[in-house]
């Protein structure tokens, strides 16, 4: 049963959630996703593990809120303190069922672009990079981001890619190219989920959060968004997801701030 | 007369001239040098280069600071508050200085420093196929469907760590990141530590020695060195500081009375400690390991 | 329904099937799965190819026993001995079945498990120039002053280790040799252990856990399963055990009388332990390490 | 001062242990090189460290006898327990000073043949391999064999090359093939020690062990052996050269069998 409130954040966060299966192998990374995680694992995935770049492994989630991945609950516990490329080792060898990536501008082909906005020798804005994003988007069976919905980040193709999607959209351009993970399923954002055909390609809207509506949506991104013939409204956080989330984020520092 | 303790200062000056490449921050989050970080900023060492994998505040206060000609990482920011302010300075507008960058994804970065400690020119792999960092970073190249990643050999690798004694043998536990790559990539290795204990306690564990003392130039004992980062078993993060930094560095002048206030005010650890509620921080619920059995006879 | 823990025969019944590439005595001297390496022998195993560094005789016991069809090994023989006998056999001989050798070098037999590992074809190294291994194993290629070595990918890597829990956290401590690549690059890991324990513990200490239990297949409890070789806290070195070996294996007779006496004349490791007087190889000088606090709040 | 009663082996450990230099960073290997290193260490090397394949660097030499490196006396007080690739990681940097490789067979340029006599495809005689000395060969700085001096060990050129020394002699012959390390600088036999030149090339007899003649040396070795200006008796065992490989060899295992 959905109750009506909740924050943008609390939404993304129960949407990623439920992008996480069963006995996957989760690369989690930062913010959000260590929630989507938590709260997966306390729901549906109870079999799930979770990996840390920072040289982690998981089952059950940190028993306290966690600032970053490498705050003390994440490491009490571990089934693994590593390195990290130890961890990246077995996300490149395809062990990753689904990794998570922070965005700060996506296009219609899911590339990613945490690196430069304007030319690279004199950026406008130079964003911090890849981290390990560019590991999980080109290594990761499969993967989703989440980030603010708005016309500046969802563009028509990223000036730069620092986490490659599906390229320039034509087919099979990840498998020319050698990249060996499957690439982007979703993107969520604090309007709605857009998705991608089994094959890849282009991104199209799947799912419209409650309170939203698709010309909302089409006049926050930055190409003519395709649209699944039936878009259905984002199913909200339920008490059970809201309660795992406000347990593991109690002072809403990364749910209730904006 | 095998000692190798000193004080930060002396270890400083004496390890890390300018024009060094210095690796550090390689545990990501957890354990970063931050007292070492100050005292190279309160020595006003130029023309650096930072080496590191996702690099939280610190690298963002040297480079404000004009520490830093280049900077090889793979991300640079705050990480639970996002950008870092003088880092965007530097690459925008050239404040205070112009930057190079050398953008690696972190398990790039890693295979960098294992080049260089295995001694090899480059090692290959399957990341960053299709990523622009290829375009830009021209210690990357791609041949045969591989990237070959150029190895990179730090002059020093700076760490913080939970114990070590006056020979260097050190001893560090949680996620360890690229730390035990960029040691043995390193010419040599500045030890900053909570603890100082006797040989009988880091050589009862020698699986948990990080690195051959013979890398070991210096180690100092600075309890809470690593504030605000988190040190398994001794401090938890200060969230509350990283944000109070990121706010007030959001602008030059912001930032430089931060810098004064954090760092050129203060003259080493103990007196910034002194400005901390360090208690509040301190782990109180303590986990100790299983022992384990080294008997031989 | 988690657990992992087996009996030694259903674990090498499930995971090693003829054909397997099997990596063990990873940890050279040490630690060696002599009870795993004669279960496979019991079974008839066939058309193995054996990986490893320094490999002691138990590489030597599987070929005599006509289980490997291919070694791929950096020295295979009788470490405080010298020849492995068998090894010669079938070598020289074809007896009893003709053998297939891949030389390697111990650093380069780790660099084909870090490959494999890492999941790139080949990994380059300046070591082995100017070696003749280079014109007899052609999985190593001279370019460019360097060598590349070619990625070495066990089905399965068997290891003996101190103690495990029913879900296959390892914790090993001594030298490791090549085990992590090993394990890492295999893939799946047989684990068998002195102690099977709580898991409480083997997570108290979550960096001394050697490989991710998702690599884990089975574990199995098999006290003084590395007899002969030493097992740090446990067991010395049965160094007249090897000799004893060394000198009965010199002629196929008097080796396949030991094989009778040892492996196919006893249905298991608890049998063959009733044959050896491994009170006087018990460890009594115990040396534990100190502990280490991975407190969280 | 020198004492009469000792055995070949004593007297060989005795010579390989002068070979170790104070600070010297030792890869130290098998058998008789653990006494040398260990005889070392307690006399004129104290600064000394050793490094084992295995994955260990010490500094004291083991308490107890060692019959392999990986014994546990040879673990406890370890300096350092960890992978075979750290290990090889300082030897590949330079960091070796000085290394020792057990040999089945040498030939006058220092080449040691571990793998095979006769054809690969059907060896007459199939040896163990290289191990490690192969990469000690080839990364470490200097190194020294020890074997028994013996006319089929000894031999012109051998058939196949595990652990190269200086190739077929000629000028610049490791340097031209990218060899990091030096090479070798002496080959200790049961009879007496050959040395090279300091820039490499062939072996010359150097010192004849006490009891033994260059005679009787020439004829045990496989080609025309060029002999120095000044050929000395090999200074035997001090007592407490001898007290030292007596201690951590009580049995004689590596010292006083065949």
């Amino acid at each position: 049963m959905a109750t009506s409130s909740h924050t943008p954040q609390e939404l993304m966060v129960a949407v990623a959630s439920r992008e996480i299966r069963d006995g996957d192998l989760v690369f989690v990374g930062m913010r959000l996703p260590i929630l989507a995680y938590a709260v997966a694992r306390n729901a549906h995935a109870p079999k799930a593990r979770g990996l840390f770049e920072v040289g982690l492994m998981r089952d059950q989630p940190a028993e306290a809120f966690l600032g970053t991945m490498g705050d003390p609950p994440n490491v009490a516990g571990a089934l693994w303190a590593t390195r990290m490329s130890n961890v990246m080792a077995l996300m490149a060898q395809g062990s990753v069922d689904l990794g998570f990536i922070g965005g700060a501008e996506v296009d219609r082909f899911g590339n990613l672009n945490t690196s430069y906005v304007g030319e690279p020798v004199h950026p406008t804005v130079k964003l911090p990079g890849s981290g390990g994003g560019a590991d999980i988007a080109i290594l990761s069976r499969r993967w989703v981001t989440l980030m603010s919905h708005e016309r500046r980040r969802l563009v028509d193709r990223v000036s730069f890619v620092t986490s490659p999607g599906y390229g320039d959209g034509s087919p099979h351009w990840r498998k020319r190219n050698g990249l060996l993970g499957g690439g982007p399923v979703a993107i969520i954002t604090t309007l709605c989920v857009l998705r991608f055909p089994e094959l890849g390609g282009e991104a199209h809207l799947a799912s419209v959060h409650p309170g939203h509506s698709v010309k909302e949506v089409r006049a926050e991104t930055g190409w003519d968004l395709k649209i699944a013939d039936e878009v259905i409204e984002t199913p909200p956080p339920t008490d059970d997801e809201l309660a795992a989330i406000r347990r593991f984020d109690p002072e809403g520092f990364w749910t209730r701030t904006a | 007369m095998l000692g190798k303790v000193m004080a930060m200062a002396e270890a400083i000056r004496r390890f890390v001239p300018d024009h060094s490449t210095v690796a550090l921050g390689l545990a990501l989050e957890p354990l970063i040098p931050f007292a070492a970080g100050h005292e190279l900023i309160r020595q006003g060492r130029r023309d650096l280069e930072l080496v590191g994998p996702i690099s939280d505040a610190l690298f963002d206060q040297l480079i404000g600071a004009g520490c830093v000609r280049r900077v090889t990482a793979a991300w640079v920011g705050n990480v639970s508050e996002g950008l870092g302010h003088c880092y965007r300075r530097a690459c925008e507008e050239r404040i205070p200085l112009p930057l190079e960058v050398r953008d690696h994804s972190n398990f790039s970065i890693s295979l960098a420093l294992w080049a260089a400690a295995w001694n090899v020119p480059s090692l290959p792999t399957r990341t960053l196929l299709g990523s622009d960092i290829l375009r830009t970073n021209p210690a990357l190249a791609a041949a045969d469907g591989l990237v070959h990643v150029a190895a990179v050999r730090p002059d020093v690798a700076i760490v913080h760590v939970q114990r070590a004694d006056e020979l260097g043998r050190v001893h560090a536990w949680g996620p360890m990141g690229i730390t035990e790559e960029a040691g043995l990539a390193a010419d040599r290795v500045i030890v900053t530590c909570e603890e100082l204990v006797d040989p009988s306690v880091t050589l009862s564990d020698p699986n948990r020695i990080l690195f051959p003392e013979t890398k070991v130039a210096a180690v100092v004992h600075e309890p809470g060195g690593a504030h605000p980062s988190p040190v398994q078993g001794f401090f938890k993060r200060d969230h509350a500081f990283y944000r109070d930094y990121a706010e007030r560095s959001r602008l030059v002048d912001g930032y430089l009375a931060w810098l004064e206030q954090w760092v050129m005010g203060v003259p080493d650890r103990a007196a910034y400690l002194g400005r901390v509620d360090s208690e509040a921080l301190r782990i109180l619920r303590h986990r100790m390991s299983e022992p384990v059995d080294y008997g031989d006879e």
